[in-house]
């Protein structure tokens, strides 16, 4: 049993709330994402997990254990931090095993630990390395490494790709959450990175200053934001939203075509070249809309052009409250389409 | 029995080793007794480490100091007369009375002389042959002294001083030398409790007026300050043909000379004159009874007729005992080094060194005094009587 | 884990090395020690005789000079040599081991190979002079030449010492600023004296305190060279306090003008930590 | 762009680099030959070690070399340990008074035991301990430059690392063990080096305390067999000269380069 | 005058050849990125241009004037650095007209000119602060304000936005591209970004190993990459290169559908969902093929898919030299399309 709940879990520094009134399950086996803008809170909780810092309030479970009081270190779990914190003084190896000889493991045992571990992070030719003689991703396994050989069921993970570049990051990513599912850890792991949320999770936790602004699946939060701030946060770029009376008309820019005639007028203000796609920054009445194309869009600034959506695309949040508004016809399709 | 023993070096030659060696045949001869002698440093230095030990709870049970630091220990309440210590007080007799001077007070005897000197005055023979002086004759006054020196000076081609006449050392115990002076000019320096100094007495200021005119007017002595530990490097480098220096010395120069030299009596003004200088032994009052009795027996050991003669033979410090001169072996290095004697018979024109309270104080006044004089940066006159004042301030205390 | 515990050790030590001995020495400031060891309250009596004692001035002043003598040269050849070794330079390890090399030598016995240079004509440097004719001086024997001679070694001891101290901070400066400077124009005189000096200002100002300090602490050479003479041209405010206290055992006085020290000294801890630190760029 | 030196600057640069070795070729010149060279300067010198055996045979210099190596050990040992505990407790521990305390550690960066000689002579004293070496040790054992430069490395140890530590288990004296010492190697390697040259070099303290021959240094040693009056001469005093400075010359020369880097890397300033 | 030559330009460290031979022209007025992996020289060609560093062989012309031998400062160009360089212990206004003080410009003159470049970077009120007291971006732009106060005609920039996050990034480089072509600078961009590269450049020059692979338009480097280096390089995810015989077939990922019959058997190995599209990544044949799909792919790991393309997408380059082939047919077809 390794889930993780948190109940009514608050923290506060100083005046601030930076963790307010948040419950959240992660189920055993399972990857769960906490996602949200930088200061929304995210680190934070995961070290009110970690026992790195005191709660203010509520409790946290680990496999259904009260951990509210333990230390780090009794709560048996592992982490990995944003830039690895690994012992630059120590080679890979001593790195791995740095908790075991805390611990006081035995020398035997320690190495036939090392040896499966380093197989599975695929270490074993590095071993004799010091960090500063690896590659960002090599770093990167270590620190999964060093996680793993404690075989503790639950890992938290906060930022971990962050300081890598785009290609390696997204090596690093199908790498982490294959490991994850074959040892079946539950894992918490924080980024303010939508990509890698929607890539690795199997939930998703949108935070907002100290909240849970929304608890759902990957695909939960893409097709059915159920706020106005999820929306904007989700999709690059993200979803458009249109001010009509008390209403927010929202749709992503890959929904909306470039049609002849019909649609509304807009003015295209910049057309940028992606390769695979272009985005063309349009303006409706004064509000800027994104479109997405395939391809190099011909589309110049300066052009006028007519917008239009299948109107089954469209989202609806309540002007003041931001929250979503379910039209009967939208809820009808997405069962269907969902 | 353990002993320490701080001992002071303030002349040439390899006197740590002189020493280590007769105390390790003494302890040879008292089994009993262990000796370990410290060498500490020059006079100064080695005063200063017997008080700090003292004050510190871990003085050492004998030490040689300057014959005048008595009053200073006294007043520190640091040492014990003899008196009590020795069966036999005829021992005092034996040594020279003027070497006894200093150390009885009161009527008791604090010290015991062990490496003692008189000033004398140093010459190269073969300088003055070059100077056309008679090589066998050294100046008797201050005028010839001058005078000679005038010849003795050598210059080269740009007018640069290669040779100076006379050098008077005036750092390290420029009292010592100024005291010589005043006697010579007919002045004596202190008064006998060692409460009170004479250093604005127009003799006082005449001898160094005399000392600085040797460089300012008559140009036979640099300017500036003469250093006491390198005057005799000097010498024997041929730098000055003539020398005020301790008899001490005398072994070393006699060593290290590649020239023909003499050594005389200090020349005279009114009479001739020197105080005598060097070290006495003194026991510490924190001794044990028993330590005390053995630093005894030690002193005695190191002061016995052939020891006396041996150092003086080894240094050129005068023998501190009559007896010792009647040695076969002191007898006979006399007879083929006659300036071996010369420190010991001008003890008839000798009076006792500057002798007074908180003496490390004052003979800095003087010092600077001097210095401050033949640097230039003030008239005798002036410099003696800031002395004077600051001597005063000090003694007071001691009336 | 209490981390008064951590401290305690050190804490101890220093209390009993530090602090406690500061507040001694001023309380024994006011006392005279009598001969048979008791203690006598006498207000301010140290300090008029200390006010009246031509030595403590002449040693004030001297300690003046020689603060203003090698500090600022010291300093200016240490940045000198640092921009100099910083450099890809050829034998640069050799400069730098030359420069810093009097650094780790005892002072003692620098002084005896100075003392060797300074003596009066067969010394180096009189024979140096003596090739062009000039005839024997005597260096440490006359007041006007006494400060200054020791002022040079002192230089020449120091200055290695804080070349190191640029050198890192040259090493830390970003070497974008310079090119970035060079692009717009600016000469080396002009990136230096309006880029890279006012970059190592924080330590020109470490150093300077440092130097500062070190200027009341340096008299090794004194006991060697000079014993402070001649008539107290180089006497040193320290040097002073060791020969009133230990040679001629006054405590009570050498307290009193330890007191000035600690003052002295304690107005370049307010200079350093209350005011230059505030004003002086830091990165 | 920093490859380009004027030629100029570079004679200069050198120029100064053999005026400021000048002393030390002057030391070792005379104390490889024989006295009547010590002044005199010819290429047709006879070379000859007799200084130095005859310096070594003067003066106990072995024992000196002993004491002064246990002095500057104990005294880099107790600092290091010293400072170490300090400057974990003001880098990461958050205690009432730490602002005041640290400040009073400061103190003693101005105000060193140099200057307070005569109240630590009257501690050491009050403890039983003169002529002895730990008494020559004990007034510099805690040392507010240590500290203060510890403090300052412990500072920039990553959290991170910390956490990681106390993550895997580790408690607080093995976090300090395993984390912060290691990482804090370069300024441990300059600090220690600072602090051996300072105290093989220190003078007037030792000069206080010690009266004997058992407890004295190598410069204390120095500056009682040089003293000039004693006349010995210019040859066997640079051959002692030399022989004090010797080991930590060669152990500068030998580590120069880590020297400088550690020096650097420390960021001491 | 203000084209930018570089005429056989070769410039080594010891042994290696940071910049071996190369040539190119930046035209009056235009954005000329170089681009490339890192060490590939292009910091190092940058440096040459601006005289940083010495030639080893060639020459640089700029405005027709042969460069060669000038000092930076005769150069007349403004550079951004990639850590800005900015003097910490100068204010904003100080950092700005640096230069102008250099060359003594009047004050009347300085002030004036201050104020005009506040006013186009937007720092107008931020002129007293340090550069320490700046966000990262405002401290871009105040690099940017040294760099045109001096109304140089040529600017040059080394990855002058590496630092910034995502967002700050992708506001810069619109404003800088804006600012470039509002005042008609000539400038060289340095990036290893291809998205800057795309969105921003009228030519890219792409490098490897110190050697210019590419020199096009950033739709000619897209569309029709000259080796296979450049189709790996540029993309997100880059173009599949499948092995077939002598040659290597080229298919961006999005030219690639997943249909119900024909075209090549394949299975799917892992599906991640981007929000807007998802990438499958299959295998033919052991090779790795990926394909982009718009919206939530209902692929699954393990499927057994077949995968087609239009042969008018394909690119064909030869095995061994990695150079593009043009088969008659694709030429035809791209000078009908392009
Ligand atoms: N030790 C602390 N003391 C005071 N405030 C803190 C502390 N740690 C975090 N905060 C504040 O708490 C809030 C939440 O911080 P937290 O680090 O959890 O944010 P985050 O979501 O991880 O942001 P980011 O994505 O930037 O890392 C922030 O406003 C932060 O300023
Ligand atoms: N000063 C130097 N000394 C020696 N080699 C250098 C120097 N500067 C660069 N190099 C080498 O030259 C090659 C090209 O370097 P350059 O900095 O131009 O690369 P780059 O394309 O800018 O890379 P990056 O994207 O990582 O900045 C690299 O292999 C680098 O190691
Ligand atoms: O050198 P000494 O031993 O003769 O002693 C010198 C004088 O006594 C100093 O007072
Ligand atoms: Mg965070
Ligand atoms: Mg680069």
């Amino acid at each position: 049993m390794s889930a993780i709940t948190l109940d009514h879990v608050s923290k506060n520094w100083g005046p601030m709330r930076a963790v307010d009134d948040v419950s959240l399950t992660a189920e055993e086996g399972s990857l769960l994402v906490l996602l949200g803008p930088s200061g929304c809170g995210k680190s934070t909780t995961l070290r009110l997990i970690a026992g790195l810092e005191q709660l203010d309030g509520g409790t946290i479970a680990i496999g259904g254990t009260d951990v509210t009081n333990l230390t780090p270190a009794q709560r048996k779990i592992s982490m990995v931090f944003q830039s690895y914190a690994l012992f630059p003084h120590l080679s890979v190896a001593e790195n791995i095993v740095f908790g075991l000889r805390v611990r006081r493991v035995s020398r035997a045992e320690r190495d036939a630990r090392l040896k499966r571990v380093a197989d599975i992070v695929g270490l074993g030719r590095l071993l004799e390395r010091k960090p500063s003689q690896l590659s960002g991703g090599q770093r990167q396994r270590v620190a999964l490494g060093r996680a793993i050989i404690a075989e503790a069921r639950v890992c938290l993970m906060d930022e971990p790709l962050s300081n890598l570049d785009a290609k390696l990051r997204h090596e690093m990513r199908t790498e982490i959450r294959a490991l994850q599912q074959r040892l079946g850890m539950t894992m918490v792991y924080v980024t303010h990175d939508q990509t890698e949320a929607m890539t690795m999770a199997d939930r998703v936790v949108l935070m907002r200053d100290g909240r849970v602004e929304q608890n759902g699946s990957p695909e939960e939060l893409y097709n059915r934001p159920a706020t106005a701030f999820t929306a904007r946060f989700i999709g690059t770029p993200p979803m458009n939203l249109i001010s009509q009376g008390d209403r927010l008309i929202g749709i992503r820019p890959e929904h909306i075509q470039i049609v002849a005639q019909d649609g509304q007028a807009a003015r295209v203000k910049t057309v940028e070249h992606l390769g695979a796609d272009s985005i063309i920054l349009c303006e409706i009445a004064g509000q800027p809309v994104s479109v997405r194309q395939d391809g190099f869009s011909k589309a110049q600034p300066g052009d006028d052009v007519r917008l239009a959506w299948d109107a089954g695309h469209e989202h609806q949040f309540d002007q003041k409250s931001e929250r979503r508004l379910e039209p009967m016809l939208n809820e009808a399709r997405r069962i269907a389409t969902g | 029995v353990d002993l320490t023993m701080y001992y002071p070096v303030a002349v040439g030659g390899p006197v740590t080793k002189i020493i280590d060696d007769m105390v390790s045949r003494f302890e040879k001869e008292n089994a009993d007794i262990k000796v370990t002698a410290v060498y500490a440093g020059n006079y100064t230095d080695t005063m200063t480490k017997a008080m700090t030990a003292m004050k510190g709870g871990q003085p050492p049970q004998l030490s040689v100091l300057l014959s005048t630091d008595v009053f200073t220990l006294m007043d520190e309440n640091a040492i014990v007369p003899m008196d009590g210590l020795v069966t036999d007080k005829s021992w005092f007799k034996e040594f020279y009375p003027a070497f006894m001077a200093n150390g009885q007070i009161d009527g008791k005897t604090w010290s015991i002389p062990f490496q003692r000197s008189t000033i004398v005055l140093y010459w190269n023979k073969d300088a003055f042959k070059e100077a056309a002086l008679d090589p066998e004759k050294a100046p008797a006054t201050w005028d010839e002294m001058a005078k000679m020196a005038k010849k003795l000076v050598k210059k080269d081609a740009s007018g640069n001083t290669t040779r100076w006449g006379v050098e008077i050392p005036t750092t390290g115990y420029a009292y010592w030398m100024l005291q010589a002076l005043a006697i010579e000019n007919g002045q004596k320096l202190m008064n006998e409790p060692g409460n009170e100094v004479y250093l604005t007495a127009p003799k006082t200021v005449g001898a160094l007026d005399y000392w600085v005119d040797l460089s300012r007017k008559h140009n036979v002595m640099p300017t500036g300050t003469i250093d006491w530990a390198t005057l005799r490097t000097d010498f024997l480098e041929g730098k000055t043909a003539m020398m005020w220096h301790t008899t001490g010395n005398l072994t070393a120069v006699k060593d290290a000379a590649k020239f023909n030299f003499g050594v005389a009596m200090l020349p005279a003004k009114e009479r001739r004159g020197s105080p005598t200088g060097g070290g006495n032994f003194y026991i510490f009052k924190s001794a044990s009874p028993e330590q005390q009795k053995a630093a005894v027996k030690f002193i005695q050991w190191m002061t016995a007729p052939e020891r006396a003669a041996e150092w003086s033979m080894k240094t050129g410090y005068v023998a501190v005992s009559p007896a010792a001169y009647q040695t076969p072996a002191m007898e006979a290095y006399a007879k083929g080094f006659p300036a071996a004697t010369v420190a010991r018979d001008q003890l008839e024109h000798a009076v006792p060194e500057l002798s007074v309270h908180e003496n490390g104080r004052i003979y800095k006044f003087v010092g600077d005094a001097v210095q401050a004089a033949v640097t230039g940066a003030q008239k005798p006159q002036e410099a003696l009587a800031a002395a004077q004042q600051q001597a005063d301030r000090v003694l007071r205390a001691y009336k | 884990m209490n981390a008064w515990l951590l401290l305690l050790p050190a804490a101890v030590l220093l209390l009993a090395f530090t602090h406690y001995p500061i507040l001694a020495t001023i309380r024994h400031s006011f006392f005279i020690t009598r001969r048979n060891g008791t203690e006598a309250f006498v207000c301010l009596d140290s300090y008029h005789s200390m006010a009246a004692d031509p030595i403590f001035w002449r040693a004030l002043a001297n300690n003046f000079w020689f603060a203003l003598g090698t500090i600022p040269t010291s300093i200016a050849l240490a940045l000198l040599m640092a921009i100099w070794v910083n450099r890809n330079m050829r034998g640069r390890g050799f400069l730098r081991l030359a420069y810093f090399t009097p650094t780790v030598l005892p002072m003692i016995a620098v002084a005896n190979i100075w003392l060797f240079f300074y003596t009066p004509d067969y010394g180096l440097l009189d024979q140096l002079r003596g090739l062009f004719g000039f005839g024997g001086w005597n260096w440490l024997g006359d007041p006007s030449t006494v400060m200054g001679c020791l002022i040079v070694m002192v230089i020449w001891k120091e200055a290695g010492f804080f070349m190191i101290f640029y050198l890192a901070a040259l090493q830390q400066l970003s070497p974008d600023l310079e090119e970035a400077a060079a692009v717009e124009g600016a000469s080396r005189w002009y990136t230096f004296r309006r880029i890279t000096f006012p970059l190592l200002m924080p330590t020109t100002l470490f150093v300077a305190i440092n130097a500062v300090i070190n200027s009341f602490k340096l008299v090794d050479h004194l006991v060697i060279m000079t014993k402070g003479g001649p008539n107290n041209a180089s006497t040193l405010l320290l040097y002073y306090i060791y020969e009133v206290a230990f040679t001629f055992q006054d405590s009570a006085y050498a307290a009193t003008l330890t007191v000035v020290l600690l003052v002295l000294l304690s107005t370049v801890a307010l200079i350093k930590f209350g005011y230059l630190d505030r004003r002086i760029h830091y990165q | 762009m920093n490859g380009r030196t004027h030629p100029l600057e570079a004679v200069a640069a050198w120029l100064l680099a053999l005026l400021w070795l000048a002393p030390l070729a002057y030391a070792f010149w005379s104390a490889l030959h024989p006295a009547a060279y010590a002044t005199s300067f010819s290429l047709s010198a006879p070379w000859t070690l007799e200084n130095f055996a005859r310096a070594w045979h003067q003066a106990p210099f072995g024992r000196y070399y002993l004491n002064t190596v246990i002095l500057v050990v104990l005294i880099l040992i107790g600092q290091l340990v010293l400072s170490t505990l300090a400057a974990y407790a003001f880098a990461r521990f958050k205690f009432k008074g730490s602002g005041i305390a640290f400040a009073l550690v400061l103190l003693q960066l101005m105000i060193m035991p140099d200057v307070l000689i005569v109240e630590n002579y009257r501690m050491i004293g009050k403890l039983g301990l003169l002529d002895t070496i730990p008494a020559i040790a004990l007034p510099y054992l805690a040392s507010a430059f240590g500290i203060f430069l510890l403090r300052q490395t412990f500072k920039s140890v990553p959290l991170e690392l910390v956490e990681a530590a106390r993550v895997e288990g580790a408690g607080p004296l093995q976090i300090l063990w395993r984390v912060y010492v290691p990482l804090a190697r370069p300024t441990y390697v300059a600090f220690g080096l600072v602090s051996v040259s300072y105290h093989w070099n220190n003078f007037l303290w030792p000069l206080i305390v010690t009266n004997s021959v058992e407890a004295r240094p190598l410069t204390v040693g120095l500056a009682v067999f040089g003293a000039p009056e004693t006349g010995v001469d210019w040859s066997i005093i640079t051959a002692a000269t030399v022989m004090t400075m010797a080991p930590l010359l060669f152990a500068f020369l030998l580590f120069q380069r880590q020297f400088v880097q550690s020096f650097m890397r420390a960021g001491i300033r």
